[in-house]
């Protein structure tokens, strides 16, 4: 592909594992590509569609969520949760022609540093191969978004219930 | 939508983020932004003058949102929160930008840093305006202490807070208090005894009014948060009654199973019996019964020989497990360490040489109470004419531990000199590199060695039996040869290991392990008792492997967090949490099943959704899986970061 | 940053984690044959840090390594010692300095031979090609042992080899090409 | 029937025939089948890693390539050749300059890589596939107790092997469940000295030396093995090295496929017991 094509990923880490993990990469001084920009969530329980929708839509190539490992949740059982919605987020991604390079889900620990970086470098060069996101669906992914965000969270939801309590019907 | 003011604040720190961030250049094109109008860097922004800085920039130009590039918000949050709030501003009206561990000391390139740091700080300005001023919670703090954990660590600990005249429940999972420094023998520089040292404190704890002590009991629960925890705790029965047993050991001697169940606390080098004193200092000095080797228990049959021995009546084979409720303002781990196990290195024949033994096992030996009454003999009873002490057994090697335990080079040494003291055997000890490193230490190890013992450079490699006798090889790195050296006695010194629970612990408590397995502290250097949940504190080899006088200076730097706590008061409690738009509520109930905390309920009557703002911890899951988009989470809410993803991919 | 012979052997796979050795000597303690050598395992790596390239190819020591992969096993830094006496001894055949300890390498040109003309080996031919190529002599030595596996049925007289030979020969070479860049 | 795909290695066809026999013939009695790899070749063993690492790669791989993709596991019986096998698997994982080396050669002659089968010594698959309840019930002579000491050797288990590096337990376990006496053994994965006895005989000498010493010291009638290397270093030397030592007391060296098939009521030419250089008819006379 195109050799100076440098991807911009967008990192949505929990605030209590992952981006603490990122922090010790940091202290660590480890290296790792330059191609994320990291923003902080308390768990990774709080990343919905609409988020990762809109990472796509300002430009981002690809998108990273990073939680706890399971059972290490700092709120017992969030990332639980994520790990429940993330299949449901992917296909919708690859509906829409989002390639599956482009979105990952990752659990990261507050000690593992050198595992984030890793997971960084390894997320650029696969979108590398897959090339630069040009928004295939041009300006009909704006219009679509809100619906395709709303009909997401209704997946999301009704998956969730499965699990959850009934709509009281 | 009114103008804001905003403040950009770009730290050097030094030439830790200015060495590879041009931070004059991220300033500049920032200072352009709509809506900032200041933007300035300076060399340390977390510095009295770069606090006071932006102070007199709130008061005199009318900042009304501020956002500081620099280094991670875990380290200086708070810092410049309480910078803002000195200025009369609300302290949720500042974003802070990540460019140090984030950004300079994890890129090379500074084109690229300069321009990653440039997105991060857009992403800040972008989020802050659409910060709102949140008010921090302050809750009033229960001023009692639980104490995991009755090794010197611990014990050092909750004598300190009891001596404050502060309540502490002190949990042990073992039947008496001391930890492994009970089993020792002698202690390093100064060759005090260890029960001469520790038996005086773990009385203390006996007899503090302030401390209750629960032995055979482990944490199954913890609820709550700083200042206010609720922690539930599991006794399991000892089968006797504690206020009639008088700690004399005629069940002991009466119990049909009498020398036949290795004793732990000797390490396997003793017998005893089913009912049994764990050791004569134990603290509390009560007899236990082992309910997996109790005849009665196990079986249901038996002659009840410790019953009719009893003459206090004391033994109760009715007692079930109790479990209690304890609410306290802060916890402290200290839970101490596992031996490694050499059987996990074949190649030393543990367990299969019975004159292989380890560390702890020696100590027993040597120990005047222990098995042998302190003589250093072999498996048929005959001294040792050499002895071989094998250095770094499970610790810096890859294939187990990556990490140097620490305190086994002295141990080691101390080893050596026992050795020396108890039978005038030779000494060989195989070691790496000698880490001597504390005070009296070097002292120490230059005394053993002109005591005669042999220090050989290199690791001991294996240990074989030839002609009936062992033989240790390895090279001696020094010579540059390969050596044979026969000896009658092994001692491993193996590594210090995170506690085989420690996982369980860490997700019962929440709080994160390091690498190695040990448990993590806020700041290796600058925050080493402290974990990253608030009120939960770190002493002794629980967080990694330590010796006695830094496991002692641990446990009372514990005690002065949970005292610093009870002082003031009261706590602030982080104030992110969720709310419900009840005109956008559907009532559809997805967040109730959402919530692990049972904080959303069904208003009945209206039939919307409502959170109980105490209960919730702001993590914000019930927000995502929200269909109607009805619930916001306080400084975590949909616009604020839409906007900084919109900023940080600009 | 390294010297350059520490940084050859990095280059070559198994070799990558020389600089991590922390001189404890586990490898030599390990090694069966380490007795005999004048340069250990362990020493060899330090030779090898300090760049005495020649010293440690033309070493008979290097020779000395059966292959048991003990030190690999047990080294506390994860290196591959075994790997790097592979290495060591690639370099030796390549840079010729195998010459130095022609009674033994002898053996390996033998061997290979075998195998780059047939494809697989047949024992006795081996002893034969070797004895011949360094000392006749040693045919004596072996004798009475080839004769009891004659008699034990444990010899084959008849060479055996692959049926497409040319395909054989042919990735050998290219191998052999390349590997020698 | 279960099927695998078996890779004999040269030994086999020559100097170990006696294991190739005793592998057939137990293998038959489980009613397994294995189908020779076709037209394989030596695995270089530890000759040509020593002089050329892309050959010692070529070698072993060109073997993967030929077997086939979908025909059972790779059975192998000799250490050496297990572990070059598998390490040229390890390799190309690991390695990308390696994996880009051989599947260009390969590329260049008609040789593709495509499935290449899972690499197994033969006493994995016993141990796992068949396992110990089948070995048992097979058994109609028991080994009465006949006291051994099992030795694996190095390239069973390292250092990929499947057995524990330090103390491996499959073989023990096997002919525990044979009705043998195993005895406790620490020289179980010393080095033979392999390929040393021919061109350093003084040090594989004494590496083979301490083998048999401590087996005689603790009692063992018999040495038992799991590779052709190991059998011609301690059987076909064993006279000189016991004069050049001053060792007396012969022991026979055997394959663990000859003890199981004895134990499975075959017979000891059925299995070439014969061939030994050490005669086993004393040690085994207690079973008849």
């Amino acid at each position: 592909m195109n050799d100076k094509f440098e991807p911009k990923i967008l990192g949505i880490l929990c605030n209590w594992c992952s981006y603490a993990g990122a922090d010790l990469a940091g202290t660590s001084r480890l290296r790792y590509p330059a191609n994320i920009r990291i923003v902080k969530v308390m768990c990774s329980g709080r990343v919905e569609p609409t988020l990762i929708l809109k990472a796509f839509q300002e430009g981002a190539d690809g998108v990273l969520i990073s939680g706890c490992h399971p059972g290490d949740c700092h709120y017992v059982d969030g990332n639980i949760k994520t790990l429940r919605r993330t299949p449901l987020v992917a296909r919708l991604l690859t509906q829409i022609g989002i390639e599956p390079e482009r979105f990952k889900q990752v659990w990261v620990s507050a000690s593992e540093g050198e595992r984030f970086g890793k997971i960084v470098e390894q997320m650029v060069e696969d979108i590398k191969k897959v090339g630069p996101y040009q928004k295939k669906m041009g300006d009909q992914l704006d219009v679509v978004m809100d619906e395709v965000a709303a009909s997401a969270k209704e997946a999301a939801a009704a998956a969730e219930e499965k699990g959850g309590l009934n709509c009281g019907s | 939508m009114s103008d804001h003011k905003i403040g950009v604040y770009v730290c050097h720190c030094g030439s830790n983020i200015n060495g590879v961030v041009n931070c004059a250049k991220v300033t500049e094109e920032i200072g352009k932004l709509g809506e900032v109008v200041v933007a300035k860097d300076y060399k340390y922004m977390c510095s009295d003058p770069g606090q006071e800085m932006i102070k007199n920039d709130i008061r005199e130009k009318g900042l009304d949102r501020v956002v500081v590039a620099a280094c991670s918000p875990r380290m200086h949050e708070p810092t410049f929160r309480r910078a803002l709030e000195g200025a009369g501003l609300n302290g949720y009206l500042l974003e802070m930008a990540n460019i140090r561990e984030h950004v300079s000391w994890v890129t090379k390139d500074k084109e690229e840093a300069t321009k990653k740091a440039l997105s991060l700080v857009k992403g800040a300005v972008k989020r802050v305006k659409l910060h709102e001023p949140i008010e921090e919670r302050e809750v009033p703090v229960t001023n009692t202490t639980l104490v995991l954990g009755g090794g010197i660590s611990g014990i050092q600990a909750a004598l300190q807070v009891a001596e404050a005249g502060h309540k502490v429940y002190l949990i042990e999972q073992k039947q008496y208090i001391g930890g492994n420094m009970a089993k020792f023998d002698k202690t390093f520089p100064t060759l005090d005894c260890a029960a001469c040292i520790l038996t005086p404190k773990m009385v203390d704890v006996g007899q503090s009014p302030n401390i209750e002590l629960y032995t055979s009991s482990e944490v199954i629960k913890v609820d709550g948060y700083v200042g206010n925890f609720t922690v539930t705790v599991r006794e399991k029965p000892r089968y006797i009654n504690h206020d009639k047993c008088t700690g004399c050991g005629d069940c002991a001697s009466a119990c049909i199973m009498k020398n036949r169940i290795p004793h732990e606390f000797d390490e396997g080098l003793s017998k005893r019996s089913a009912a049994y004193i764990p050791f004569p200092q134990a603290v509390p000095l009560k007899a236990v019964i082992d309910d997996e080797n109790c005849l009665l228990l196990t079986r249901k049959k038996c002659t009840l020989a410790c019953v009719k021995a009893c003459g206090a009546k004391a033994i109760n084979f009715n007692q079930h497990e109790t479990i209690h409720e304890f609410k306290v303002g802060s916890i402290i781990l200290a839970t101490g360490f596992d031996l490694f196990d050499a059987k996990r290195s074949p190649q030393y024949g543990y367990g299969k040489y019975p004159n292989v033994i380890n560390g702890l096992q020696f100590e027993r030996m040597t120990n005047a109470s222990g098995p042998t009454s302190g003589h250093i003999t072999l498996a048929d009873g005959t001294e040792p004419k050499s002895v071989a002490v094998i250095h770094c057994v499970g610790s810096r090697d890859e294939n187990y531990n990556k990490y140097c335990s620490r305190v086994c080079c002295m141990s080691s040494v101390k080893f050596a000199h026992l050795v020396k003291d108890h039978c005038d055997a030779e000494v060989y000890e195989f070691y790496i590199d000698m880490r001597t490193f504390g005070k009296g230490y070097e002292e120490f190890y230059n005394r053993v060695q002109e005591e005669g013992v042999h220090f050989i450079r290199g690791k001991g490699a294996e240990v074989a039996q030839k002609d009936g006798r062992l033989v240790v090889k390895a090279e001696d790195t020094l010579l540059g040869q390969y050596r044979e050296i026969p000896v009658d006695m092994v001692i491993l010194n193996t590594a210090l290991e995170p506690r085989v629970d420690a996982e369980k612990v860490a997700q019962t408590l929440g709080i994160s392990r390091s690498g190695d397995g040990f448990f993590m502290e806020s700041h290796i250097k600058l925050d080493p008792v402290t974990t990253t949940t608030d009120g939960i504190y770190l002493a002794g080899c629980c967080q990694s492997p330590k010796d006695i006088p830094d496991s002692v200076a641990q446990g009372s730097a514990a005690a002065a967090q949970s005292l610093a706590i009870i002082a003031t008061g009261k706590v602030k409690i982080s104030p992110i949490s969720a709310s419900i738009d009840s005109e956008q509520c559907a009532g559809c109930q997805i967040c109730i099943g959402l919530c692990t905390y049972r904080a959303i309920k069904l208003n009945e009557e209206t039939l919307r959704a409502e959170i109980n703002e105490a209960v919730c911890k702001g993590c914000g899951t019930c927000a995502a899986g929200c269909p109607s988009g009805a619930i916001k989470v306080s400084h975590f809410n949909d616009d604020q970061l839409l906007a900084q993803i919109e900023g940080v991919l600009a | 940053m390294f010297e350059d012979f520490t940084s050859e052997i990095m280059s070559y796979p198994g070799g990558e984690k020389i600089t991590a050795c922390m001189q404890c000597g586990t490898c030599t303690g390990s090694c069966p044959t380490s007795h005999a050598m004048q340069y250990t395992p362990r020493k060899l790596i330090s030779l090898i840090r300090a760049n005495q390239k020649d010293t440690v190819l033309k070493s008979l020591d290097i020779w000395k390594c059966a292959s048991c992969y003990s030190c690999t096993t047990r080294c506390p830094r994860g290196i591959k010692f075994t790997d790097i006496m592979y290495i060591l001894k690639n370099l030796a055949w390549k840079e010729q300095t195998k010459k130095e300890n022609k009674d033994i390498t002898g053996f390996y040109s033998a061997f290979q031979g075998l195998i780059e003309k047939r494809g697989r080996m047949n024992e006795t031919e081996l002893i034969m090609k070797y004895s011949f190529q360094t000392n006749p002599a040693k045919l004596l030595e072996f004798a009475p042992l080839g004769m009891k596996m004659i008699i034990k049925g444990r010899a084959a007289f008849i060479a055996p080899k692959v049926r497409n030979q040319d395909q054989l020969q042919k990735i050998m070479k290219l191998a052999q090409e390349r590997g020698g860049e | 029937m279960i099927a695998y795909q078996y890779y004999p290695g040269c030994s086999l066809h020559a100097s170990a025939r006696d294991y190739d026999e005793s592998v057939k013939g137990v293998l038959g009695c489980l009613e397994i089948k294995l189908e020779e790899v076709p037209d394989w070749n030596c695995c270089g063993a530890t000759i040509t890693p020593s002089l050329n690492q892309l050959q010692a790669q070529i070698l072993p791989a060109r073997n993967l390539a030929l077997a086939a993709e979908n025909k059972g596991d790779l059975i192998v019986p000799c250490n050496a050749c297990y572990m070059s096998l598998k390490k040229v698997q390890h390799n190309m994982v690991k390695y990308k300059e390696i994996r880009e080396g051989v599947i260009d050669i390969f590329s260049q002659t008609g040789l593709s890589l495509t499935g290449m089968p899972k690499v197994r010594h033969l006493l994995e698959m016993i141990m796992e596939d068949i396992g110990l309840a089948k070995v048992k019930e097979m058994v109609t002579k028991t080994l009465k107790d006949i006291k051994i000491v099992s030795y694996s050797g190095c390239q069973l288990v390292r250092p990929l092997g499947f057995d524990d590096p330090e103390d491996p337990q499959a073989l023990d376990q096997l002919m525990e469940a044979l009705g043998a006496k195993v005895l406790p053994f620490s020289q179980k994965s010393h080095c033979c000295g392999s390929s040393l006895i021919t061109t350093q005989p003084e040090l594989a000498f004494k590496m083979v030396d301490s083998i048999l010493e401590e087996a005689r010291k603790v009692g063992a009638e018999m040495v038992v093995v799991t590779c052709p290397m190991c059998q011609l270093n301690l059987d076909a030397y064993q006279g000189q090295i016991n004069n050049k030592f001053n060792r007396t007391g012969e022991l026979p060296i055997i394959y663990f496929t000859q003890l199981m098939g004895l134990a499975m009521g075959m017979s000891k030419s059925q299995l070439g017991i014969q061939r030994g250089i050490v005669s086993s008819n004393k040690a085994l006379e207690k079973i008849g």
